[in-house]
């Protein structure tokens, strides 16, 4: 009965994605407090956060309508059901056949559906900017990805996520022009999805500047708990995707034995760890652009993408 | 025995239009015509399915009526068989739904004779099999709904767009008229049989292609051919609208497949590259156009505009694969398209139900002065939610299926050889993943702004849930959705005939593959299991609510938003439609629709409001219909003059007329 | 048909399209009604001829007909209508008398072109007689789109007739030539009496506005 | 036909009753009695003519009843009928409202029945010669009927299209003269040179270049008759001046009649393989007349003159359809020739009554008629509907059958005829939407109306549309053929 153990690697898998994403955030929080001179909160203060709001009380607003109350859990579930889908510390699991690349934007896409929905629930301009502004980045940022995800697509000849990464580790890959602008399109994506620094600040609550922040302005208590905590997970999403496709070196291959298993997570930690702290370092050492000037931004990484594609079209060897 | 029955079905419908007009005047006629139509659509579309998943050899008949040598051809094969699943299932959800919504009709006469025609026109419509009784009811269709969109005549421009809709509609009619004409040949074989043995030449093939594009394309609503549509489906009655956009949109798509797949006889090269530039224009000027409006039924108009631009998307890449032989993905990007029919007349007909609920209960269709509707319309806002968020193609719902395998089907075209394809290919995925995320948030827009949030009017503040037809129907549309977003492979497999018939090849099977997923080309390039995704979704979400109810505290308290201090926020500081719209229209209304803000601040000390007027212009009305409408109003003005003349001067005409012809006379031998 | 036939018939037949160039010429109202008088005479000598070389007593009654209503009565009728609206001034020609001949000169030719291809085989006689009757058509209508004045335009209209009644005649044979006649000359009694009835002062068409185009209806 | 011993002619019947009836109406005085008279003449008349139908009489020198103008009598007399029932409720109103005095409508019952024999008369005619008196009558007494209100604008039209109707007559004549001339030397002199039955078996052996010319005049007679476009002058202001059961007459027989004598000529050129085809000429007149009527429908501010128009845009249909020839544009043209006079008068009955009610031609001053007079109000939109060419009405399929049989052969004609009819239907909806739609304007008093005619004729015309009987149709292809 080989499903046993394969049950409990990607039981193991959607565990270790839903442990390590605070430590991630907190490691990045601490890498920035350290490059600008300062203390910074301990590493494990995402889990402190999240334990404090489980116990707080929930403050619903007066238009506060059961969507609103719903959301949080369907948001959590979506990126969840996507992070554990994407290769972490070994491919082939036993679900990955489940939902290609694509679904997995879809998921997020469903996420970013909802959370824009709950913004505009309360009633308040907040919430309406937030949302507004999170559609405007989405309506780039999408297509963007989806081109990532052609030109992927057809240098594995898949759309499927292990396969891709099995793919990538293989010497076949070589390297190629569309490999690099697509890389490069996928980092401008990934920082404009979280909510990192050119585009939005993580850290701030000032009106003018926020979008995601804006959105979740009405929540607290449990619910906020559970949205931090989605945040963090789609954070450690884009890394472990980026991490799975263009730095594959680790990867248990599919049904291998325990020692594998455990370089595969070694390898996984490590590579964590230094996304997380290029990630900081990035942010330390750019400013946040003007709202509208995102659009040139992501329409960069949507150009990026296509011309990836187009390439990939014309002829086999780029 | 099916077209039979199907047939004695399209006779009751037309039977029951005189009926109607006969029993208008009494209350009981709106349950009596909608109920009628309900029994012999729900026994049409059992006679339809039968013969659809029954895979049966197709069956035609003769009838004496029609062109008098050439006598009515009607045929049911699999493409007409699905075709009118969707017309069926669209009529029984639209017939269902008017039960309820029927009776605040305030002149039923005006609308219930008409109905039931309109239903018989697009059903014959689907079962023609020559070319006169295919125009007939194809004109006989927008006919029908032409007089629905003007029932209510006493609001101007309800008249004004019925009569651009039946221009349009005629214009179209002609196109296509022109086309059976190049088809049937000089000795006027108008059969479709007799087409499909003598296939025309190259360049008549390439004009009928053209033709069934303007024909077909201005009915369905490709882009530059889309002008009526969004101002005539919103303003027929809400069931009808839903129609119109769900039901007759996609008998338009069905008009183009019959004449370039079936009649025109084998595709050129360049055809594919025509209709996939055509339609990767149309889905982003449609969802373009949708993120501009707020009126919500305009706004599902011009929606469907680009609902249409994907499924064209999809039948043009089939033509590319079928050029170069490929008939498996030519398959895959087929029955992509005809997915993509089936799920835009669910949810397309869902949200126009919904939104003639939200019309009939606060009796206002612009969202600037709805909102708040969950609390008073609960179940209305919960199946709307669904609706929209199957056509944002979200995951676990039907949406995503379809755009799914579109997806694919691109990622199969680098290997056609034709140069044009490679270029267009991939811009018109982008085009595609760009609507696709417009589309979201026009969605977000329409359903934030009009169900969420405070009511911005009185009239939203005492709005009352709709009757239970009406929510049946809708419900019953929401369950249809997510069972083609969960079992996806039981509807691919039931459109293989279709696709069979058509291109000579089908998709693989889909029962192979474990947990039913969806398998489109082979096991290790791509699946997607939809049940698999909504166990997932459910489960986590579960176990999530589980271990906080659990784990957490449940206190809750109910408090005042948190709006900065302002001592009474009114509703009017909440994002409205337009605002919502702004940072979009920004980015690309400047370029589409030369959309420009002119803000007017007071000066200071001064207490008038500010203003900030939006300008937007229809690029394509002003650069193609004003032209025209003006070149004719100049000509007739011109020639107007010869009404006023002397009669020495019309003398003087036919002296010359006589003269003229004499001089040709005596030049010609 | 001896030659000395075709030449008497022809000749009448030419003297009528000279008379009808004559009639172009005129440019006062009581010249023009002489003209016509003779014209209508010529008419009905060259009918008689007719009757006379067919040997075809009923196209005596044509000519005189054409003798008497033609050549008498319409004339004085519209001499004392002239007289009674007291238009017999100068006559507005809308083209110049020189531009009208050519134009004439030009409908001659074109006649002859279009008749001459007639294949000589039908006798030349009826072939020239055609010529002749289709140019004193053309002259006629020609006469009446160069006019404005409302009896100008009658006289072109009934010299136009007379073609009618030459070509008819010089069909040899043809029935119902006097009942056709007779239904023409009701028609310009109609015409006549519509004049005087209608009181139509000057003109159709007039420069400043005339009785008639002020109610055309339907006004812009 | 023999019953009961006395040999009863069908086609004396045709031509008698209307005459006998004409001087009879002419002397009754009282309304009542004459309107009841006038429809018993024109149903007598009629079941004569249906009588034709059976038993088609042997041609004799002066008439002939053969497949072309079977139908086209039976046709006439049915419209002629329909329109006497609704004549009679109209000038009974007109009456009432003084517009009309008793002796000029014993005037007009008689003018009434002597239009029937003259229409009659030129349809059954075998000798051209006859057959041009005919239409030189019918013209002469439409010519009086117009000029019938005496209002100003009503003398215009009478005089306008006095003129223009004589000089059209005068070059029909010209024409007749020399098809006679063109026999003459093949068939011999007298009668027989001018019998149609004879000249149709012996054309081919005219001289090709006298017929062409020929054939030029008898275009311009007769189609100045039929109201082809640049000698189309009087026809709108004769329809809109004159009382509407004359316009329906005009619109929906006359123009036909004046066809029908055209087509007679056509089937001379036909059979004359050296003449000059004189199918290009009618295209070129065909389509000017379309294109030309069509743009004209927009400006149109008077409800009869805008259907005017359309019957000059529906002639060039049908004048275009037996240009292009061959037997699909043929049988459609002769389809269309029936439809349009059915749905023509069927319209013009419905706007006899709304010009009545509304108390105005103006279209300005009509609005919202299917709220204020619904069964009218969706009698016109019917009537539009038909007229415009949209299923399932008849002229549908008569154009579909043109457009498609023409799109074969001669791709550019059919877009222009295309543009034309797009043209047209546009025009036709921008004003019906004024009137039919919107806020009711005008009096909205009952009317009182015969609404039997106009139903009748749509009724009509909407089986024609679905099915056609085969003996009419085997009639039609066999005079398709014919035609050439």
């Amino acid at each position: 009965m080989v499903l046993i153990p394969d049950l409990a690697v990607q039981g193991a898998q959607m565990l270790l994605v839903l442990v390590l994403a605070p430590l991630l955030t907190g490691f990045v929080r601490k890498i920035k407090a350290r490059l600008q001179r300062r203390q910074g909160p301990p590493i494990v203060q995402p889990y402190r956060d999240l334990v404090r709001l489980m116990r707080k009380e929930v403050v619903l607003a007066d238009n506060a309508s059961w969507l609103f109350r719903i959301i949080p859990y369907l948001i959590f579930a979506a990126t969840w059901v996507a992070a554990s889908l994407v290769p972490t510390f070994g491919t082939g699991l036993l679900f990955s056949w489940a939902a290609d690349l694509i679904a997995i934007i879809a998921f997020l896409g469903n996420a970013r559906f909802f959370l824009a929905l709950a913004g505009l629930d309360v009633g308040t301009s907040f919430g309406g900017i937030g949302s507004s502004r999170e559609m405007m980045i989405a309506s780039l940022a999408e297509p963007a990805m989806i081109m990532i995800v052609f030109t992927l697509a057809l240098i594995a000849g898949s759309t499927q996520l292990s396969t891709m990464a099995e793919f990538m580790a293989s010497p076949a890959v070589g390297l190629r022009v569309s490999l690099a602008l697509g890389l490069f399109a996928l980092i401008m994506v990934a920082i404009a999805e979280n909510g990192r620094i050119p585009v939005d600040n993580p850290a701030t609550h000032l009106e003018l500047t926020m979008v995601h922040e804006a959105m979740v302005l009405e929540y607290s208590g449990r619910h906020l708990a559970l949205i931090e905590l989605t945040a963090s997970l789609k954070l450690l999403l884009y890394v472990s995707i980026i991490a799975c496709l263009f730095a594959p070196w680790g990867l248990a291959a599919a049904g291998a034995g325990w020692p594998a298993l455990a370089v595969g997570v070694a390898a996984y930690v490590a590579k964590l760890a230094a996304g997380g702290f290029l990630l900081a370092v990035f942010e330390t050492s750019i400013a946040k652009m003007r709202v509208f000037r995102v659009p040139e931004f992501l329409g960069a990484a949507l150009m990026l993408g296509l011309l990836a594609t187009l390439l990939r079209f014309v002829s086999g060897s780029f | 025995m099916t077209l039979t029955l199907v047939l004695a079905c399209a006779a009751a419908l037309l039977a029951l239009a005189p009926a109607a007009v006969i029993v208008s005047r009494s209350p009981a006629a709106t349950p009596l015509i909608y109920g009628a139509s309900l029994i012999v659509t729900a026994i049409s579309l059992a006679a339809a399915l039968a013969h659809l998943l029954g895979a049966a050899a197709p069956f035609s008949v003769t009838l004496p009526v029609g062109l008098p040598w050439l006598g009515a051809h009607f045929r049911i094969d699999a493409l007409a068989a699905f075709f009118l699943v969707v017309v069926d299932l669209g009529a029984f959800g639209a017939s269902l739904f008017a039960l309820g919504y029927g009776a605040h009709e305030t002149a039923p006469g005006r609308v219930l004779p008409f109905y039931p025609a309109f239903l018989a026109g697009m059903t014959l419509v689907v079962l023609a099999d020559d070319a006169f009784t295919f125009l007939l009811s194809w004109e006989f269709m927008s006919l029908s709904s032409w007089a629905l969109v003007v029932s209510h005549h006493r609001v101007p421009d309800n008249v004004r767009a019925g009569y651009i809709y039946l221009l349009m509609a005629s214009f179209g009619t002609l196109a296509l008229l022109l086309a059976f004409g190049l088809l049937a040949g000089v000795d006027g074989l108008y059969g479709f049989a007799q087409m499909r043995v003598a296939h025309p030449s190259a360049t008549f093939g390439a004009l009928a292609l053209i033709l069934a594009l303007i024909g077909a394309g201005s009915k369905a609503g490709l882009v530059p051919l889309h002008v009526w549509l969004p101002l005539a489906h919103p303003a027929a009655p809400s069931h009808v609208s839903a129609l119109m956009s769900g039901v007759m949109t996609k008998v338009a798509v069905y008009g183009f497949v019959r004449i370039v797949f079936d009649l025109a006889g084998p595709p050129a090269w360049w055809w594919s590259i025509l209709v996939l530039a055509l339609a990767g224009v149309t889905t982003v000027m449609g969802v373009l156009y949708a993120l501009m409006q707020h009126d919500l039924k305009r706004l599902l108009a011009y929606h469907t505009v680009e609902n249409i631009g994907i499924i064209f998307i999809g039948l043009g890449l089939a033509l590319a694969f079928e050029v170069y032989g490929m008939t498996f993905a030519a398959a895959l990007a087929f029955t992509a398209a005809l997915l993509h029919v089936f799920n835009h007349s669910l949810f397309k007909s869902l949200l126009f139900f919904g939104a003639g609920a939200v019309l009939n209960s606060t009796g206002e269709r612009d969202m600037e002065h709805l909102g708040g509707l969950i609390h008073r319309m609960p179940r209305t806002a919960f199946v709307f939610l669904i609706g929209c968020a199957a056509i944002s193609a979200l995951p676990p719902l039907n949406g995503f299926v379809s755009e799914w395998l579109t997806f694919q089907a691109i990622l199969l075209s680098p290997q056609l050889p034709s140069w044009g394809l490679k270029l267009l290919v991939p811009a018109v995925g982008a085009l595609l993943a760009l609507s696709a995320a417009l589309a979201a948030a026009c969605f977000v827009k329409a359903y934030g702004v009009t169900f969420l949030g405070r009511p911005r009017t009185p009239v939203a503040a005492v709005a009352a849930e709709t009757d239970r037809f009406s929510l049946a129907a809708m419900f019953l549309l929401a369950s249809l959705c997510l069972l083609v977003g969960i079992l996806p492979g039981l509807f691919i497999n039931a459109l293989a005939p279709v696709s069979a018939m058509v291109l000579g090849g089908h998709m693989p099977a889909q029962t192979g593959a474990q947990w039913l997923a969806l398998v489109p080309i082979a096991e290790s390039r791509s699946s997607y299991d939809g049940l698999l995704v909504f166990v997932f979704m459910v489960l986590s979400g579960g176990l999530a609510a589980i271990a906080i109810h659990r784990l957490a505290s449940d206190r809750l308290r109910r408090a005042p938003a948190w709006d900065c201090g302002y001592p009474d926020a009114s509703p009017a500081t909440q994002y409205t439609a337009m605002s919502f719209a702004q940072p979009i229209r920004r980015v690309f209304g400047s370029v589409v629709f030369a959309a420009r803000e002119h803000g007017e601040m007071p000066p200071p000390g001064d207490v008038r409001p500010a203003r900030l007027t939006v300008t937007i212009h229809d690029l394509i009305w002003d650069a193609l219909y004003a032209p025209i409408a003006a070149g004719v109003g100049i000509a007739a003005d011109r020639l107007n003059s010869l009404q006023f003349l002397t009669i020495r001067q019309f003398l003087t005409l036919v002296f010359c007329t006589l003269v003229i012809l004499l001089l040709v006379l005596a030049i010609w031998s | 048909m001896s030659s000395i036939d075709f030449d008497v018939a022809h000749l009448l037949a030419g003297s009528l399209v000279l008379f009808s160039f004559l009639e172009l010429y005129q440019d006062r109202l009581y010249a023009l009604l002489n003209i016509y008088a003779l014209h209508a005479l010529v008419l009905a000598a060259s009918v008689a001829w007719q009757a006379f070389v067919q040997d075809a007593p009923h196209l005596y009654v044509t000519a005189f007909i054409a003798l008497v209503f033609k050549a008498i009565v319409i004339p004085v009728v519209l001499h004392r209508i002239i007289v009674r609206l007291g238009i017999h001034r100068e006559i507005e020609t809308v083209v110049g008398v020189g531009l009208t001949m050519l134009a004439g000169i030009g409908l001659v030719a074109l006649s002859m072109v279009v008749m001459l291809r007639v294949t000589p085989g039908a006798d030349p006689l009826a072939r020239e007689d055609l010529a002749f009757a289709l140019s004193v058509v053309l002259l006629g209508l020609l006469m009446m789109i160069t006019r404005r004045n409302a009896v100008s335009q009658v006289v072109g209209f009934m010299s136009l007739e007379n073609g009618l009644v030459l070509a008819a005649t010089g069909a040899k044979g043809m029935p119902l030539v006097v009942e056709i006649s007779i239904a023409f000359s009701i028609l310009i009694a109609f015409i006549v009496i519509g004049i005087f009835l209608f009181r139509i002062r000057e003109r159709f068409d007039t420069v400043d506005v005339g009785v008639l185009d002020r109610f055309r209806g339907d006004r812009r | 036909m023999t019953l009961a011993g006395v040999t009863f002619n069908p086609v004396a019947g045709v031509l008698l009753v209307p005459a006998v009836a004409a001087a009879l109406l002419a002397l009754l005085p009282g309304y009542r009695v004459t309107a009841r008279l006038n429809v018993l003449a024109t149903a007598l008349t009629f079941a004569c003519a249906l009588s034709l139908l059976f038993g088609k009489p042997q041609p004799t020198a002066y008439f002939l009843v053969d497949d072309l103008n079977g139908t086209f009598i039976v046709l006439t007399t049915f419209v002629g009928f329909t329109t006497s029932i609704f004549s009679a409720s109209y000038i009974g109103h007109e009456l009432e409202i003084g517009r009309l005095t008793p002796p000029f409508v014993r005037f007009y019952h008689a003018m009434y029945q002597v239009l029937m024999f003259a229409m009659n008369l030129a349809l059954v005619a075998n000798n051209i010669g006859l057959m041009w008196v005919a239409i030189e009558l019918a013209t002469l007494t439409t010519v009086l009927m117009v000029g019938i209100y005496r209002t100003h604008e009503a003398l215009e039209a009478a005089w306008k299209y006095f003129i223009l109707g004589s000089v059209g007559i005068a070059l029909a004549l010209f024409g007749t003269i020399l098809v006679y001339m063109a026999a003459r030397p093949v068939i011999g002199e007298g009668l027989d040179a001018m019998v149609w039955s004879v000249l149709v078996k012996r054309a081919s052996a005219f001289d090709p270049a006298l017929l062409d010319v020929a054939f030029v005049f008898l275009l311009l007679g007769y189609g100045t008759k039929v109201g082809l476009a640049p000698l189309h002058a009087w026809l709108p202001d004769a329809h809109a001046e004159g009382p509407t059961p004359i316009s329906a007459v005009l619109s929906g027989l006359l123009l036909n009649v004046a066809l029908y004598a055209l087509l007679r000529f056509k089937m001379l050129m036909a059979a004359n393989a050296g003449a000059l085809a004189p199918g290009p000429l009618m295209v070129t007149l065909g389509l000017l007349s379309l294109v030309f009527a069509a743009f004209m429908l927009y400006r149109r501010r008077d409800i009869k003159r805008l259907f005017a128009y359309s019957s000059i845009e529906h002639m060039g249909i049908i004048t275009f359809a037996f240009g292009m020839g061959g037997p699909l544009a043929n049988f459609a043209g002769l389809l269309h020739m029936a439809m349009h006079s059915l749905t023509k008068s069927a319209i013009f009955f419905a706007v006899g009554h709304i010009a009545q009610v509304k108390g105005t031609q103006r279209i300005a001053d009509m609005g919202g008629l299917t709220e204020s007079h619904p069964v009218l109000g969706w009698g016109l939109i019917l009537g539009v509907v038909a007229i415009a060419g949209l299923p399932p009405l008849g002229i549908f399929t008569s154009e579909f059958l043109v457009v498609s049989s023409t799109f074969a052969r001669e791709p550019l004609l059919a877009l222009i005829l295309v543009f034309g009819i797009l043209l047209g239907l546009a025009a036709l909806f921008l004003r019906l939407n004024g009137i039919a739609f919107g806020e009711p304007k005008g009096p909205t008093g009952k009317a009182q109306a015969s609404y039997a005619p106009m139903f009748a004729h749509l009724a009509i015309v909407l089986t024609a549309g679905v099915y056609m009987p085969p003996a009419l149709v085997a009639w039609f292809q066999n005079v398709a053929g014919l035609l050439g």
